[in-house]
């Protein structure tokens, strides 16, 4: 079984995540999940990839310690990110965040917690690769 | 020596992802800061955090142990 | 392509679900979904298997008024929902949302509205399937 | 003729989950549901809900005409 958290640059099949997520108990009665996806177009231009740099020895115990967070918090039963590195073309998946519960609504507010806490605190950094050039995507500092 | 990293929009500036810097005693991370960004102040403009060791600091005062890694970085873009 | 919009006996596949919902445009960045499934136990009591019932002639045009409804009012690029009937097992998927919008905030409170709504509004009812009979679930009325 | 419909745990205390009634003339929903209330009270007990032609109908004085379809329903637990 993979682990629950993971930084890679190879793809991934959320159906694989599900189940290893289920694995964890058959008391989880809801599941929700965040994806993100690359965008071909972003602030009024076309974009063909985006590239991803983190700084690994941080993100990655950073990764883990959001879902540590996010279990004791909301009270989940299990829960998995994985976020790619690398360049992935538009349309492909970036960030995946599962969240499993007894019930429904902490299982959902979890997954939108951890997706916002996610961009906030892990360093990770996204350049938007376009026909007129690379950019570094750059937040107000 | 200290290691200092730089990743993203940062390295870009700074046109390289690792540089090594001499340790001095009683070295704060704020001189390193400041020191670095003197010479680069188009990289350090878009500083907004730091970490040592892997660890955030948002003291810009700790002392730098010989050997530390130092990381600056701008705003994160993930997810 | 399967339908958006689904009552069936049979089980899916999210992954499936994700990429048909993801065939709708490349300016999607956010995918939320939520997947309900059969917990194996209830109030106290273990539970074998869970039955659906639907009044098919008003829950299928419900789900479909409901995606018109979230697509519409979030601004969505597209919804899916998928519920199944029939009997499942402790563990098996019931009910799937995925919605779709170019960033990930309208995405996750759309299927968050949605699974709320469709508990409230779609004519379907669940039967317990116990080592001690079965029982009907009956929200106070 | 109309057709009323039950399911899920309305349908088991009815032990049905269809009858037909006969149609009369200037009928309104809540005849029909007084009349088969006063019939199976236990069933009825937990209806919350009615359906006319697929469609919820909360006016229990609307008419029936002749071969419409009516549902009692106890509160949804889908999902």
């Amino acid at each position: 079984m993979s682990e629950p958290v993971r930084l890679q640059f190879e793809d991934f099949s959320q159906d694989e995540e599900i189940s290893a997520l289920q694995a964890a108990s058959t008391r989880m009665g809801g599941i929700a999940t965040f994806l993100g996806c690359a965008r071909d177009f972003s602030q009024g231009r076309s974009v063909h990839e985006i590239g991803f740099e983190a700084y690994e020895r941080m993100a990655l115990p950073e990764l883990v310690k959001l879902r540590d967070e996010a279990i004791t918090r909301f009270g989940l039963i299990d829960a998995r990110i994985v976020h790619r590195l690398g360049t992935v073309r538009a349309g492909d998946r970036i960030v995946f965040i599962a969240t499993g519960a007894e019930h429904r609504a902490p299982a959902l507010e979890a997954c939108r917690w951890l997706i916002d806490e996610l961009k906030e605190r892990v360093p990770i950094w996204k350049k938007e690769i376009t026909p007129e050039g690379d950019s570094w995507v750059t937040p107000h500092p | 020596m200290i290691t200092v990293l730089f990743f993203g929009p940062v390295a870009e500036r700074m046109e390289t992802g690792r540089i090594e810097v001499e340790h001095v005693a009683g070295m704060r991370l704020a001189d390193l800061r400041s020191t670095l960004a003197a010479r680069h102040p188009e990289a350090f403009e878009i500083v907004s955090l730091a970490a040592v060791n892997g660890e955030h600091v948002r003291n810009m005062d700790v002392p730098l142990g010989d050997g530390s890694e130092v990381v600056f970085m701008s705003k994160f873009s993930g997810g």
